[in-house]
């Protein structure tokens, strides 16, 4: 029972940074635009949460500067390519070798530098609880933080109007021109927002989980995100399943081999991404296809026209 | 020697210096041979290289740059090595860990398995919960012999002990060493043990209020509470050890295996958490292995498979010791093949 | 002319950064341009960087140019050196012409049967082939490993993750007495030939230009968009299989865990910045090749952070995009479904 | 204020590169009165109606709406204004809820909590059936309608604007919509209507406009005309005269049998048991309002959407319904399509290159897999000559040229391989009268030689005009073939508005 527990918390802590970039980069797919750069995003917020903390000895200043460069990155994101135009694709990979490129730049004099860990919060009867005090009541705050934002995310998407205008951008971006939204504003307000939970994400690593900066530490979660993306069907309550069931995979299989278990860790480290894959074709054809497809204009380039 | 004729010496480092851990106490070196010989070398250093074609290139470009005494840290750069002392007789290499040497080409590693022991008598002793988690990087002999080592070291004091192992197939994965960390306190590991390179599993071990122990250097920063001691690998006397010897004309290829006699490996000091007679152990433990008069592999020890590897009283070759790829009896789980 | 532009804009911002930095601008941007052209050791690493960078960007141009989006180069990369690898030791006692003929069938079959499950997806369920492709990487660098730490792994290795040294008829020809670069380089020389003669004067080059260009065209002219799909997917799978078994037959000579070098991702840099155009990636190569080993001469020299390879390339490929779309805009605007490159998943 | 109209257009004018939609169009909308917007294929009625809603602004002219100038610069400025517009494609969100693209057409003001009771609330008051809950890409076409129906009614416009509502209905839902109209005029809104369909016009509207070419040539009380007279009206006044000689008919070369294919998308047609036959020598015109299954036609008989059974066409005796173009090319046919830009050409290829898509088997541009550019070039330099295509050579960029003289090197190109058989939509669309007839003489002579001919075009005149017999397309079916001299006007209308049985 309590190993359950442990291990479920274990998930938690693995499935957070892959949380906050997945909601990013699902509310710019969610708007249309399809930004491969997430990991270039997500390790320049990674560094940049660690300098200003190390250098401010503020965790706040750490993390909320970690968002803003990740936005800057996002933006630039979409000055490529909703006023350039572009391709997505080609775009997103630069941001991607870029970021990485600029955040081992930024943290040269970094490594090996340490800063406290954010503190977990402790609530004077919940957190003592037997099984839900450490399941639910005794994380850091960026743990809650990532929860808060998944049900604000879906609350943005699905009950306020900016985010029905958000959806619809993304789903007919000349409809959405035709009834009047400013296509091109709503997605450049996403791929920012995107960049910013990209670079909550790698704050979350590298000031929160292991409160350290090594070059590349973001090791791939950026993609591991994108997939997520699309394993949740574009929305943000099975975002946060997926991102769990990915950090679970990674745990349990960790797990597995503490218990002695024999079965070569790369077989096992494999299962996410051959999940993914399932879970792409599953939803590209058959049945159940129109309710999880992607967002219509995915991907696609906008150009006004009147 | 006169500045013009100054001895170059090139450093490769698999890791950034900053990692704290393999590249940072290599460099440790570095910076030691300079402060000892001071204008008589000249060093410079390439890190974060990459094992894999490109780390010929750069060992070459050293030695087509002068540099008189190469030094490649890591395992992944023997064959590189190989190629490179080829092309350049005259240019004196050496390289940590391998197995493969040449007329100008020496080998050079550490008994950290001496430590291991130490490590694992103070693990035995410091244990509550009976189980010792273990982070391993590659399943190469080097880490076998290092859980081997402590395992029978921990057994010796305690006979309960437990290890847990998991490998992360990575030397420094920060994100990864942590989940593991994680897993193996989830598992019941009171006391954490690592072969990989980072400061993660320090930086966990000390949030959850256990023991760990420093891998390569001493990381009491990670984990002023949690460190108990570190295995400090201080390559400083050789290096200058084998500049001294290339100034003066006599470097020649040879294998080096140094431990806690020669200073190789060394240690942080003890938390003050640790009684005064775990230390008192410990101490014992390093003095005796300093004077030859203990072997942390000493019979009668047997196999995982329970065939008999060391009768009583036998100790293990140092041949047996480079190619060690079996777990010995005790030890759960299998060896990834 | 863009790319050029590109490259010089990239010096600049370079410049830019490492006045920023306090590093003298001038030096570093000389050392990282010129010196790879300082000596022949050198010259020969350029070729030993380009011959991957060109054998799979000229295999991905074909597909770009089609619309099909294979980003999954690099795990095609690996299964190519793994099957091709496997071959050579497998024949480990065995030497003879015919190997390095046999290990390269195998190779090109790894990175085809790699990149058919894109393309089986693609053309039967209209899965994305981005995102199967970019999965199916870490899948075969997974597999790499496995197999060096388990089956393929040297028996007189002290169990180290990875591989013998391939038997001396299993290796790739050197070009020269000095250096490293090998026959590789003429496959990738030739590929790129092919390529060009295919794209520009060969009628299936003509259904790939007219398929990116209008689907709806290329089916009023007949031609079928799913074989079109396969053969681009089969194509840039087999040449990056294939330039894998040459890095691992060549400047590596053994199957080790570090082999992904990131060849697969850099060589989609390297098809943009050749505009797509086989004998523009043979140069684009180079510019790469460049940016490596300057970057390398660049942290000897002046103790620069390896990392400023990595933001050159990110920077040049940002200039190239932004200036080609400038470049083009008053063309594409009248066109606008050309850029529409994406298929949703 | 009573005799102030509701809507006022003055002199409204807009062009297009190349094309004049729109020319000092003046028009009034009175309050309560269901007004028809008539004309043919490209008339201009869409951009008019755009230019009302705000989509596209007007070159010049004035608008009215109750007296007041009307400059809407964004649709939500004609919303404000009091119109709604249900557009000629749907402007829907699939993936969205019912609920969420109705809220999504209205000002964020106007949506309330009680959004959802609203819809139900004037769904049933006009007998609109939506389910505000469901996801529009499960919903029918008719229903798709209705939830634009609503998503205007629902700022209870006084003037709505529907572009053809109807032609994608069935004709029970179209009455039903036609109920609804009613009852909107009686409560006082007006109803701006687009509509090919002349007794839907005769039967709801009380008054029309008639477009031409961009200008307004009549304005009538629809029910008191005929549809004799309403067309009449929209193709000008007088039919010309069938000019061709009548031919002795030879072997039939082209037997289309019970061709039957669904619809392409949703705004589609889906063909039903389509057969003909075509002769050596004649030419057969195919007319129909556009939307009627045209482009499935065209790609059934191109082999882009070959069919399962191998006698749906027969050409030359031979089978050939399985077969893709490449097949049917090959066995002597030759296919204009409508689209010149992105279908029978591509922009960024040259004229050589664009020559190979079709004519690379029959003209040996390819040999032995590979382009031959010299007689590419060749071949396209002949086009060029013999249809006096203004292009600077045969390397030129199709998108280069003018849209008119790209068509000539389309149908040149077709032309030039002497087929057996050719098909042609549209050919001389955005073509000047003189190249017109170039092109009509072109046709002619290749039919002369024995070939025969199908165009399929939206232009009654050149129908008339070059070919021997003459059917409609409505509803993707094909009336049967009549020989152009027996046709009058009336006859033309009834085919057209779908009484292909009375007509017959
Ligand atoms: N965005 C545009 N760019 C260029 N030309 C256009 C554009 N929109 C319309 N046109 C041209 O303007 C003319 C009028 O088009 P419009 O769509 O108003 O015709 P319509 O009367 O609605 O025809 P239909 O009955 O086929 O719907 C046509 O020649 C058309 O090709
Ligand atoms: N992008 C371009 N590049 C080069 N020349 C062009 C381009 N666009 C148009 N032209 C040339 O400009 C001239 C006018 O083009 P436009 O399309 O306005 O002709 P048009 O008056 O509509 O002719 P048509 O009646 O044949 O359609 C043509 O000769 C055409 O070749
Ligand atoms: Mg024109
Ligand atoms: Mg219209």
């Amino acid at each position: 029972m309590e190993l359950a527990v442990d291990i479920l918390v274990g998930m938690m802590l693995a499935a957070t940074p892959l949380l906050f970039a997945a909601l990013g980069e699902l509310v710019a797919e969610r708007a249309g635009v399809l930004n491969l750069g997430v990991e270039g995003m997500m390790v320049v917020g990674a560094v940049t949460g660690f300098i200003v903390t190390a250098e401010s000895g503020s965790h706040f200043a750490g993390i909320a500067l970690a968002a803003f460069a990740g936005t800057l990155m996002g933006l630039l994101f979409g000055l490529m390519t909703q006023i350039l135009l572009a391709n997505q694709v080609a775009t997103g990979l630069a941001l991607t070798i870029f970021g990485l490129g600029l955040s081992a730049l930024m943290g040269q004099g970094y490594s090996g530098l340490s800063v406290p860990p954010l503190e977990a919060i402790r609530l004077p009867v919940l957190s003592e609880l037997p099984v839900l005090g450490p399941l639910l009541f005794h994380h850091e705050p960026m743990f809650y933080l990532s929860i808060l934002l998944t049900a604000l995310v879906a609350w943005f998407l699905y009950a306020t109007r900016a985010g029905m205008i958000l959806r619809a951008v993304g789903e007919n971006h000349h409809a959405a021109h035709a009834i009047g939204f400013p296509v091109v504003r709503v997605r450049l307000a996403a791929v920012a927002f995107g960049g910013a939970m990209a670079g909550l994400g790698g704050a979350y690593l590298s000031v929160a989980r292991t409160p350290l900066w090594s070059e590349d530490m973001t090791a791939g979660r950026g993609w591991i995100a994108l997939a997520i993306v699309v394993f949740a069907s574009w929305r943000p309550g099975r975002a946060l399943l997926g991102a769990y069931l990915f950090g679970g995979v990674t745990i349990v299989q960790l797990h597995v081999q503490g218990a002695g278990v024999d079965i070569a860790s790369q077989y096992l480290s494999m299962l996410p991404y051959l999940a993914t894959i399932v879970v792409l074709v599953l939803i590209s054809g058959g049945r159940g296809a129109a309710v999880l497809r992607a967002p219509g204009s995915l991907g696609r380039t906008f150009y006004a026209s009147s | 020697a006169t500045a013009a004729e100054k001895l170059k010496i090139g450093f490769v480092y698999c890791c950034p210096v900053g990692d704290l851990g393999w590249s940072y106490e290599h460099d440790q070196g570095r910076k030691a041979i300079e402060e000892a010989l001071g204008d008589k070398v000249e060093t410079t250093y390439v890190e974060g290289v990459a094992d894999g074609p490109d780390a010929e290139r750069v060992i070459r470009q050293l030695a087509q740059g002068g540099n008189d005494l190469i030094f490649t840290t890591s395992f992944g750069f023997m064959n590189p090595t190989v190629k490179v002392a080829k092309r350049f007789p005259d240019t004196m290499f050496e390289h940590a860990t391998g197995f493969k040497q040449a007329e100008n080409l020496a080998t050079y590693s550490a008994r950290f398995y001496e430590g291991r022991h130490v490590i694992g008598l103070i693990a035995g002793e410091m244990t509550e919960s009976n189980i010792v988690g273990y982070i391993a990087s590659f399943p190469i002999p080097e880490v076998v012999r290092g859980i081997n080592a402590a395992y029978l070291a921990a057994k010796s004091v305690n006979p309960d002990i437990q290890f847990k192992v998991v490998w992360v197939n990575t030397w420094f994965d920060p994100g990864k060493e942590a989940d593991a960390a994680k897993a193996l306190i989830d598992q019941g590991a009171d006391i954490l043990m690592q072969h990989t390179d980072s400061p993660a599993a320090m930086k966990i071990a000390e949030q959850n209020g256990i023991y760990a122990f420093g891998q390569a250097s001493d990381m009491t920063r990670f984990g002023p509470n949690a460190q108990l001691t570190a295995i400090i690998d201080d390559w400083a006397p050789y290096y200058i050890e084998r500049v001294k010897a290339a100034l003066d004309g006599a470097w020649e290829a040879k294998d080096t295996w140094g431990g806690i006699g020669s200073g190789m490996v060394a240690f942080a000091p003890y938390n003050d958490a640790m009684p005064g007679d775990v230390k008192a152990l410990a101490d014992k433990a390093r003095a005796e292995i300093a004077a030859g008069e203990r072997h942390p592999f000493t019979g009668p020890i047997r196999r995982q498979d329970g065939s008999v590897w060391l009768a009583e009283g036998e100790t293990a070759s140092d041949a047996d010791l480079l190619g060690m790829n079996f777990y010995v009896e005790g030890l759960e789980g299998s060896l990834p093949k | 002319m863009t790319p050029v532009l590109a490259v010089l804009l990239t010096v600049a911002a370079g410049m830019a950064l490492f006045a920023i930095m306090g590093v003298d601008p001038v030096r570093a941007v000389g050392i990282i341009f010129l010196s790879p052209f300082s000596d022949a050791y050198s010259l020969s690493e350029l070729i030993v960087k380009a011959t991957p960078l060109i054998l799979i960007g000229v295999g991905l141009s074909l597909g770009f140019r089609a619309g099909v989006w294979n980003i999954g180069a690099e795990g095609q990369f690996v299964i190519g050196a793994l099957t091709g690898g496997a071959v050579a030791l497998a024949f480990y006692d065995i030497s003879g012409v015919w190997l390095l003929p046999l290990m390269s069938l195998a190779a090109v079959a790894g990175g085809m049967a790699w990149a058919a499950v894109p393309a089986f997806l693609r053309t039967r369920f209209g899965t994305n082939e981005i995102l199967v492709s970019l999965m199916l990487t870490y899948v075969a660098i997974l597999l790499l490993s496995a197999m060096v730490t388990g089956p393929l792994r040297d028996p007189d290795g002290f169990n180290f993750p990875e591989s013998r040294i391939f038997h001396d008829s299993a290796l790739m020809p050197q070009l020269f007495e000095q250096g490293r670069a090998n026959a590789g380089f003429l496959v990738a020389l030739a590929a790129a030939a092919t390529g060009w003669i295919l794209l520009g004067r060969h009628v299936v080059g003509f259904q790939i230009r007219l398929m990116g260009q209008s689907p709806r065209a290329a089916r009023f002219a007949g031609f079928r968009e799913k074989r079109i799909i396969w053969f681009c997917l089969m194509v840039s799978g087999g040449l990056a299989g294939l330039a894998g078994m040459f890095e691992a037959a060549g400047p590596v000579e053994q199957l080790v865990p570090a082999l992904p070098a990131g060849y697969g991702f850099t060589a989609i840099i390297v098809a943009f910045l050749g505009r797509l155009n086989p004998i523009g990636i043979v140069l684009a190569g180079f510019v790469i090749a460049v940016t490596y080993i300057g970057g390398e001469a660049a942290q000897i020299q002046m103790q620069l952070p390896a990392a400023v390879t990595r933001v050159f390339q990110g920077m040049l490929l940002f200039f190239l995009l932004g200036m080609d779309l400038l470049a083009g805009f008053r063309f594409r605007l009248r066109l606008p479904r050309r850029a529409n490159v994406v298929e949703t998943p | 204020m009573e005799d102030v109209p509701l809507l006022e257009l003055n002199g409204v004018a807009r062009s297009f590169p190349g094309v004049v939609a729109n020319r000092d169009v003046s028009l009034a909308v009175g309050r309560g009165s269901i007004h028809a917007l008539l004309g043919e294929n490209g008339a201009g009625k869409s951009t008019l109606v755009k230019i009302i809603y705000g989509v596209l602004r007007p070159d010049a002219g004035q608008m009215f709406v109750n007296g007041r100038r009307h400059r809407p610069q964004k649709p939500a400025d004609a919303r404000a204004a009091g119109i709604g517009m249900v557009f000629q494609h749907f402007s829907l969100f699939d993936a969205m809820t019912v609920e969420e693209n109705i809220a999504l057409g209205l000002p964020a003001d106007a949506i309330g909590d009680d959004l959802e009771h609203r819809i139900r609330a004037v769904s049933a008051e006009y007998g609109l059936k939506v389910d505000p809950t469901r996801r529009v890409d499960d919903l029918s076409v008719g229903e798709k309608q209705r939830v634009e129906i609503v998503r205007c009614l629902l700022q209870s416009p006084s003037l709505l604007i529907m572009d053809e509502p109807t032609s994608v209905l069935t004709p029970q839902e179209a009455e039903k919509l036609f109920d609804i109209l009613r009852r909107l005029r009686d409560r006082g809104c007006s109803v701006l209507y687009i509509s090919h369909k002349l007794d839907e016009i005769r039967a709801i509207c009380d008054a029309a406009t008639v477009l031409r070419r961009g200008e307004v040539v009549a304005r009538c009380d629809p029910r008191k005309e005929t549809a004799r007279s309403l067309a009449a009206m929209m193709i000008g006044a007088e039919l010309p005269p069938p000019r061709r000689a009548k031919q002795t008919p030879g072997d039939v070369r082209l037997k289309v049998d019970d061709l039957s294919l669904p619809a392409v998308s949703e705004f589609g047609t889906a063909l039903r048991g389509i057969s003909f036959e075509l002769r050596a020598g004649e030419i057969l015109g195919i007319g129909g309002v556009a939307g009627n299954g045209q482009t499935e036609l065209m790609e059934a008989l191109i082999g882009e959407r070959p069919s399962a059974r191998r006698e749906t066409i027969v050409l030359d005796g031979k089978p050939v319904g399985t077969r893709g173009p490449v097949g049917r090319r090959a066995r002597g046919m030759a296919f204009v399509p409508e689209e010149r830009i992105g279908h029978g050409a591509v922009s960024e290829m040259s004229l050589a290159e664009n020559a190979i898509i079709s004519a690379r088997g029959g003209q040996g541009l390819v040999r032995r897999g590979f382009l031959s550019f010299l007689s590419a070039a060749g071949y396209a330099k002949r086009v060029i000559e013999v249809f006096r295509v203004a292009a600077t050579g045969a390397s030129a960029p199709a998108g280069s040229l003018s849209g008119g003289n790209l068509q000539k090197f389309v149908v040149g190109r077709e032309v030039l391989q002497e087929p057996g058989v050719l098909i042609a939509a549209q050919p001389t669309w955005g073509v000047d009268a003189g190249s017109a007839a170039e092109i009509h003489a072109a046709l002619d002579r290749l039919a002369a030689a024995g070939a025969a001919v199908l165009v399929i075009s939206q232009d009654l005149d050149e129908l008339l005009a070059i070919s021997d017999r003459f059917a409609v397309l409505s509803e993707g079916r094909l009336s049967r073939p009549r020989p152009t001299g027996e046709l009058d006007i009336e006859t033309i209308g009834l085919m057209m508005g779908g009484r292909l049985e009375e007509a017959a």
